[in-house]
C-alpha cells in the first residue's frame, strides 16, 4: 500500500500492467519522452523502451486507428488523447471501427484497447480543455467506457480495462487528479492524502467494469455520479445535511443497474450529477432507466443537476460548474412533497 | 501595402471544378495519359535511399510489352507454375464476380461489387507477399481471397448472408472477413483500414516479428483525413507496411480530378512524406507483382513503407446501385489503353509457350462449374430473401459479439425481440 | 402545387433557394454533374454552373470544414454527407466548429449552413447505410436537428434550415424518400402520391424549425416520433386501435416542448419512439423531460420502442427495426393500469 | 510463394521512433542542418507551373545574409517605411507577449503563450497581403493583429477574459477573433482552421471576389486529417488561398521528427498535392515578405494555392503551462543557427543606413510605455480573478451566442442560474 494520488495510481496501473503483460504499450502525444502533460505515462519510455511507451504525431484519428491496429495484431494498447475535448477527430475510428470490429467479424476479430482521456472541467482550461463527452460514447453500441472518482478505483479500474477484451473508454477527471476537489471553490483544496481512497496497492489488482460503488449509503434520496460530480455530491449532501444514498456509477457503460434500482426502489427519489451539457447527456438516460424501472417506487421527478447547454466558458466557468447551489436546488426538489 | 482600402488591379477570382476528359454522349478520350513503353523504368535497389524512388511517382512500372513479352529491369522472372496460378485466380475472381453480380440481379441478395478490370492489383500481389502477411482490403479485393484458397462457398454464403456465413449476416454482401488468410474485416467507411494496417504493422515491429502488412485504399478514398494519418504515422515509425493505392481512376460519379490528381499523381504523395513510392500499371500483373515484392524485400529489411500506386480502370459500375453510363461516356471501359489484365497474362504465357487455347478453354471450363457448384452449395444454406421473416440467422445473434460478454440491457433486449417474434408469428 | 416524393421536394426546396439567393451553394460527394446518390440535387449543377453546385473529394470532414468557411465568408453552403453514417469523420469540424463559433465570437461571427445526410434503416443497407445518430448532436450546444417525414415539411424545414443563420444538420429519413413506409415491410409500399403531404407548393414557403406538428390528435396517449418512424407509428396506432395523440417532432433540437407537454398533461402516458439505439438515444432525453414536466400527470412510466443497442445489422434488419410489434407493445405497457 | 508455412530468412522487424539530436544534458546540436547561403535559390515566375517548384521545397529561401544586407532574387526591395513598420511590429510584439507572460505569471490570467522568436512569420506576411485579405491564425500568429493595428488594450481585455473582452470572457487568453482585422475566431482545436480557410477561398472564388486568405499551421499540428482535408480541397478547386506551416520544430514535448519531417521537409508535401511549395527562412523578415508576396500573386491570377513551410525556432516554452528544459537542451534556442528575426532586420536596417541605436532605443521606450499604457487601460475593466464569484462577466451572458436566438431551454437555464447565484450570495 502507498499512498498515491490519481496520477501516481493511474502511473502505476501502466507500470504494473507493462511489467506483467509484452503486449502493454503506451502511446499518444507527449507521452513517451515527457511522460504526458499530466505526467500520467512519466517513466515508462525509460522502464521499457520507445517501442513500447512512445509519442506520437498529433493526430487523435491516427492514434486510434493504430491503435486499433495494434489490437488487431495482438497487443493491448493504452492510447492517450489529450484532452478529451480532442477526441472528436477520433469519433469515426472508435464509432464505425472500434466499436463495430467483434461484431463484423462474429468475434474472430477483438480489440483489447483502452482509450483514457483526462475530462471536465474546474480548471479555467475553456472550451477546449473542459468537456465531458462521456454521452456520445455510452449512445455507441460496442464500447464500454469508464470513469474513476478516487485513486484505488483509478488503479483497479484502468488495469480491468485494460484486461478487458474491448474497447474501453477510460475518462480520467482531471479536476481531481491531485485531490479530491468538493465544489467549493472558495474553499482550499484538501490533497489526496487525508483520502482512505488514497492508500492504493503497489501491485496488481481490479476494480470490476460495470459495477457501481454505493459510496455513501442514505434512506431519503438516491445521487446518482461519477468522476468529479462524486466529491461535489458528497460535500452538498453534507451542507445540506440530508440523509442521501450516493453511488458512484464508476462504469457509466454498462451501467450497474442492478444498484441503482435498489436504491431508488429504496428511497423512492433520484437526482443525477454530471458536468456534461444537460440535453442529452447520460443523466437523461440515467433519468428513463430509473422512471422506467421504478416508476412506481417514485415520489417526485428525477431531477437532473449538470452542465449547461452552451459551450463551456472560459471566465464563468464557476458560474457553469454543477456545484453546490445547483446540486442543492436539485435535492432540495427531488424532496419536495 | 497594408493600409491601401481599394483593390487596384485585382482581377476577379474563379472557382476551378475539375471535369473528366469526356463525359456521355462524347467519345472516350485517354489521349492525356502519358503511357511510357514497357520496360523503360528504372528500378532501384529496394535498399536505397526513399528519395531514389521520387522520380517514379510520376512514371509507370511496366513489364508486360504489347505482344506479351517481359521486358526491362522489374521482370519478376516468374516461373509458368505460378504464372498460370495467377492467371487462373485472376479468372476465377471474374467468373465469381460474375456469378454473384447475376445472383443479386436475380434478388438473391441486396448488393454487390464486381472487381473487373482489377484482378491483378489484388490477385498478383498477393502472390508476391508470403502467406501469412495482413491484408487490409477494401471492398475490391475479392481477388486476395481467392489468391489464398479461401472456400468460395464460404464468400458465397458472406454474400447471401445465409446460415453458412462466417460472420453472420452482420455485414452487407462483400464485406469478408477472416483471420486465417489474413484478410481484414472489411469496412463500409472508407479509407479506415489504412491507419489501422499501419497500426498492426508497427504491432509487428514493436513485438519482433517478421509479418509485415498491406493496406489498400481506392483513389477517391484518399482524400479522407485517415489517409494522411496512415502515411504519416507509417513514414514516422518507417513501419513494415506496404500501402497501395488502387487508382481505378472513378470513385462513385466522380473522377480521380475530384480526388486530387489533375496535377499529380497519387504515388507523388510518397514524395511529400518522405517514404518510397512506385507508380504501376495495375493491369500488368507482373508489374504488380514486381513492385509489391521490391516493397515486400524494403520494408522486411525495417527500411520503412511504399505507397505504390496501381493505376488501373474501373471496367464496370460502382457496385450494383450504380450506373455509369449517366456520368462516363459509354464506350470509356473499352477504349482503357491499358488493356485487361487477364488477357494481357495469358497473352504472357502464349508468348512463353506455357499455355495454349485448348488449356484455357478448359480452364474456364472448369471454374465456370467450380463456381456453379459451390453456388449450389452456399444457397442451400438460404440466401438473403429481404421480405420475409424467416430470417436467415438465429435471431438471438443479433446480440452477440457486441460484447465479449453481454451485459444485462443486451439480454433484456434480446429477450424482448424473442417475444416479439412471437407475437409476430402468432 | 405539385405532387412531389421527398426527393423532389427537398430537390425543390433546392432550386427554390438557389434561385432567390446567389449565397446558396450546394457541395458534397457525388452532388455535382450526377446529381447524388439518391438524386436530391439533380440538375443544379446544370442550372447554376458547377461553382455553385459541385462534387467534393471523399472527405466528410473536408466538406463540412469547406462550409464553415464558406459560411464563415458569407455564403450559405448546403452540404451532402452521403449517408449519416459517414458523418462521424465530420464530428470534430461539427462540434468544435460549427457549433461554437458564433459563442466563441459572440456573434461577430455566424454560420448559416445547413448539413444534409439520408439517415435510418430499412433499406437492408447494414451496418454502414442504416444508421440514425441524432442523439449524437442534440447533445452539442450550438447545433440544431431537423428531421422531416414528408415531402411538404421536407422541402419547408430545408428552406427554413438554409435561412436559418446557424448550423443545422438536417436528416433525411431515406427510407421514406419515395413512399411513407408503415413498418409492415411484407406489405406494398404505397407511394407519396396517395397522400396528402405530398402537396407542395412550387416556389417558397417555410415550416418553421422547433415546431412540432400533431399529426394525428387523441385522448389515451401520447406517442413522439419523427423522421420515417411518425409513419410506422400512425400504422401502428390504427393496427391497435388505440386514441393516441401523434406528435411529429420535426425537429429535435430545439424541441417543441410546448406541443409535449401540453399532450402528456392531457392524455397521462406517452411513448417515445426512434431508429436509433435506445441507450443515450434522443428518447432519452424526451423521456427525462416528460417526467420532469410532467410527473405529476403520469400514470405509468413512459415507455420507449427504439433500435437495440447492437450495430445495425444486415440479414437480421427486420427484427432490428422497431416495427409494429415493438411499437404495439409499448403502447399497451404504457396504457396499463 | 505464396504457400511457404515457414519464413526462411526473415529478419525480425522492430520499431523506429524518432528522437532528436540531444535532449536535456546534451549540448544543443544543429550541425545537421543543411542551410544554403542567402540569395542562393532561384525564384521562379509567380506564374509557372506548380512543378517548377518543386525543387525548392527542400531548399531554404533566405534573404539576409550574415552582415544584414539583402541578396538574391527573392529580395522584395521594401522601402526604409515598410521596414520599419516591420521592424516595429515585430518588437511590440514581444513587448507585449513579455508583458502577457508576466500578468499570467503574477495570477491575472490563466494561460498565455508567447511567439517570441517567431515574430516575422506573422508579421512580415501580414504586411505582404493586403488589408482585407483574410487570415486563419493559430494562437502564435498575434503578430497579424499587431500589424492590422488592432487595439492592444482590446488584446489584453481579451487575455483577462474582463469586461472589456470583445468575446465576453467566452475563451481562453490568447484566442482572439476579429472581423473587422481579417482574423479567423482562433480555435484550441488544433489544425481546424486550416480547411476552413480553403472554404473561405472557394467562396471568395465563388464570388468574384478578389480577396484571398491565408491560413497558418503549426508544424506537429500538420499530422491531423484537416491539414490532409485543406491541402486537397485547395489543390482540386485551385482555391486562392497560401497555406502556411510554421515549423518551429517543436509541438509540446515532441519535436519535429515526431510530426513527419525526418526524412523529408513539410514543404515537400506540396509535391504530393501538385500544388506550389516553398520552403522559407521563416526569421528573415525579407524572405518571409517576398515569399508570401510571391503566393499572393500567383493564387490571385487564380493559378492556386502555395504551402511555405516557414522553418523558425520556438525560442520559449510551448505555453504558461510548459517548461521546455525537461526535453531540450538548455542552450537549445541560443544556438539555433538562424538567429532572431528582430536583431536580424534591425541589423538590415541599420546596414542600409536607414535606422540608428538611438532610434532603436527610442523606440524600444516608446513600445515599452505603450504596452504599460494598454496594461493600466485594460486592468481597468478588470482580470480573471478566478477564485471568486465576482465574475467579470454578466453571468446571463453564457447564455447568449449559442444560437442567435434563444431557445426555450436556454431561457429556463439561465433563469435557473440567476437564481443559484442569488442563492450563493445569500
Ligand atoms: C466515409 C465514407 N464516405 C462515403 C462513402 C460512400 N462511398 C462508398 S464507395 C465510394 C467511392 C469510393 O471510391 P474509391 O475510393 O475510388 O474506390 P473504388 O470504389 O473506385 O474502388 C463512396 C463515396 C463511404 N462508404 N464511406
Ligand atoms: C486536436 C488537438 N489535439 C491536441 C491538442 C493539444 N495541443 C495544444 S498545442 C499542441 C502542440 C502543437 O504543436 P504545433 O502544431 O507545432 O504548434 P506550435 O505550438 O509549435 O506553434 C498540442 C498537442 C489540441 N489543442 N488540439
Ligand atoms: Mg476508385
Ligand atoms: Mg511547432
Amino acid at each position: 500500500m502507498t499512498v498515491m494520488n490519481m496520477i501516481q495510481a493511474l502511473n502505476s496501473a501502466h507500470d504494473v500492467m507493462m511489467e506483467r503483460d509484452k503486449r502493454v504499450v503506451a502511446l499518444g502525444e507527449d507521452v513517451g519522452y515527457f511522460g504526458g502533460v499530466f505526467r500520467v505515462t512519466e517513466g515508462l519510455q525509460r522502464k521499457y523502451g520507445a517501442s513500447r511507451a512512445f509519442d506520437t504525431p498529433i493526430s487523435e484519428n491516427g492514434i486510434v486507428a493504430a491503435a486499433i491496429g495494434m489490437a488487431a495484431y495482438g497487443l493491448r494498447p493504452v492510447a492517450e488523447i489529450q484532452f478529451a475535448d480532442y477526441i472528436y477527430p477520433a469519433f469515426d475510428q472508435l464509432v464505425s471501427e472500434a466499436a463495430r470490429v467483434r461484431y463484423r467479424t462474429a468475434s474472430e476479430w477483438s480489440l483489447p484497447l483502452t482509450i483514457r482521456s483526462p475530462y471536465g472541467g474546474g480548471i479555467f482550461g475553456g472550451q477546449t480543455h473542459s468537456q465531458s463527452p462521456e454521452a456520445l460514447f455510452a449512445h455507441v453500441a460496442g464500447l464500454k467506457t469508464v470513469i474513476p472518482s478516487n485513486p484505488y478505483d483509478a488503479k483497479g479500474l484502468l488495469i480491468a480495462a485494460i484486461e478487458d477484451d474491448d474497447p474501453v473508454l477510460f475518462f480520467e477527471p482531471k479536476r481531481i487528479y491531485n485531490g479530491p476537489f468538493d465544489g467549493f471553490f472558495d474553499r482550499p483544496v484538501t490533497p489526496w492524502a487525508k483520502h482512505p481512497q488514497a492508500e492504493v496497492p503497489d501491485g496488481h489488482y481490479t476494480v470490476p467494469i460495470g459495477k457501481a460503488a454505493v459510496v455513501r449509503e442514505g434512506g431519503d434520496l438516491t445521487i446518482l455520479a461519477y468522476g468529479t460530480m462524486v466529491h461535489v455530491v458528497l460535500a452538498t449532501v453534507a451542507a445540506e445535511g440530508v440523509d442521501a444514498e450516493v453511488i458512484d456509477l464508476r462504469t457509466i457503460l454498462p451501467v450497474d443497474i442492478e444498484t441503482i434500482e435498489a436504491s431508488v426502489r429504496k428511497t423512492g427519489r433520484c437526482v443525477v450529477v454530471h458536468e456534461a451539457t444537460r440535453t442529452g447527456g447520460f443523466g437523461a438516460e440515467l433519468s428513463a432507466l430509473v422512471q422506467e424501472r421504478c416508476f412506481y417506487h417514485l415520489e417526485a421527478p428525477v431531477q437532473r443537476a449538470t452542465g449547461f447547454d452552451t459551450p463551456y466558458p472560459h471566465s464563468l466557468e464557476w458560474a457553469y460548474f454543477p456545484g453546490p447551489v445547483r446540486i442543492g436546488t436539485a435535492i432540495r426538489k427531488a424532496l419536495e412533497d | 501595402m497594408n493600409d491601401q482600402p481599394e483593390r487596384p488591379n485585382r482581377p476577379a477570382l474563379s472557382l476551378h471544378v475539375p471535369e473528366p476528359e469526356a463525359r456521355p454522349g462524347d467519345e472516350a478520350d485517354f489521349s492525356h495519359l502519358d503511357i511510357p513503353p514497357a520496360g523503360s523504368v528504372r528500378r532501384p535497389d529496394p535498399h536505397a535511399p526513399a528519395r531514389e524512388t521520387h522520380d517514379l511517382v510520376f512514371t509507370l512500372v511496366r513489364v508486360l510489352d504489347e505482344e506479351g513479352k517481359a521486358v526491362g529491369p522489374w521482370d519478376p522472372k516468374l516461373d509458368p507454375e505460378t504464372l498460370r496460378r495467377i492467371l487462373r485466380d485472376m479468372m476465377l475472381v471474374r467468373v465469381y464476380d460474375d456469378r454473384m453480380y447475376r445472383a443479386q440481379r436475380q434478388g438473391k441478395t441486396s448488393f454487390y461489387m464486381k472487381s473487373t478490370g482489377e484482378e491483378a492489383v489484388a490477385v498478383a500481389a498477393t502472390h508476391a507477399l508470403d502467406r501469412d502477411d495482413m491484408t487490409f482490403p477494401t471492398y475490391r479485393q475479392q481477388g486476395i481471397l481467392i489468391a489464398r484458397d479461401y472456400p468460395l462457398v464460404q464468400m458465397m454464403c458472406q454474400v447471401y448472408s445465409n446460415r453458412g456465413d462466417p460472420i453472420k449476416g452482420r455485414q452487407l454482401p462483400i464485406m469478408y472477413a477472416s483471420k486465417d488468410h489474413g484478410f481484414f474485416t472489411i469496412s463500409g467507411n472508407l479509407a479506415t483500414q489504412y491507419p489501422q494496417a499501419v497500426g498492426w504493422a508497427m504491432a509487428s515491429a514493436i513485438s519482433g516479428d517478421s509479418r509485415i502488412a498491406s493496406a489498400y485504399i481506392g483513389d477517391g478514398s484518399t482524400a479522407e483525413g485517415d489517409f494522411h494519418a496512415a502515411c504519416t504515422f507509417a513514414a514516422v515509425y518507417r513501419a513494415p507496411v506496404i500501402l497501395n493505392i488502387v487508382n481505378n481512376q472513378w470513385a462513385i460519379s466522380s473522377f480521380s480530378g475530384i480526388a486530387g490528381a489533375e496535377l499529380t499523381t497519387f504515388a507523388a504523395r510518397a514524395v511529400g512524406y518522405g517514404i518510397a513510392g512506385l507508380r504501376v500499371d495495375g493491369n500488368d500483373a507482373l508489374a504488380v507483382y514486381a513492385a509489391t515484392r521490391w516493397a515486400a524485400d524494403r520494408t522486411r529489411a525495417n527500411l520503412g513503407p511504399t505507397l505504390i500506386e496501381l493505376f488501373t480502370y474501373r471496367v464496370e459500375g460502382h457496385s450494383t446501385s450504380d450506373d455509369p453510363s449517366v456520368y462516363r461516356p459509354q464506350d470509356a471501359a473499352s477504349k482503357w489503353p491499358l488493356g485487361d489484365p487477364i488477357r494481357r497474362l495469358k497473352q504472357h504465357l502464349l508468348a512463353l509457350g506455357e499455355w495454349d487455347e485448348e488449356r484455357q478453354a478448359a480452364l474456364e471450363t472448369e471454374l465456370g462449374e467450380t463456381v456453379r457448384a459451390a453456388q449450389k452449395q452456399a444457397e442451400k444454406q438460404g440466401t438473403l430473401v429481404t421480405s420475409t421473416i424467416d430470417f436467415p440467422q438465429d435471431v438471438r445473434t443479433m446480440f452477440e459479439d457486441v460484447f465479449a460478454e453481454m451485459p444485462w440491457h443486451l439480454k433484456e433486449q434480446q429477450a424482448q425481440m424473442v417475444a416479439e417474434l412471437a407475437a409476430k408469428r402468432k
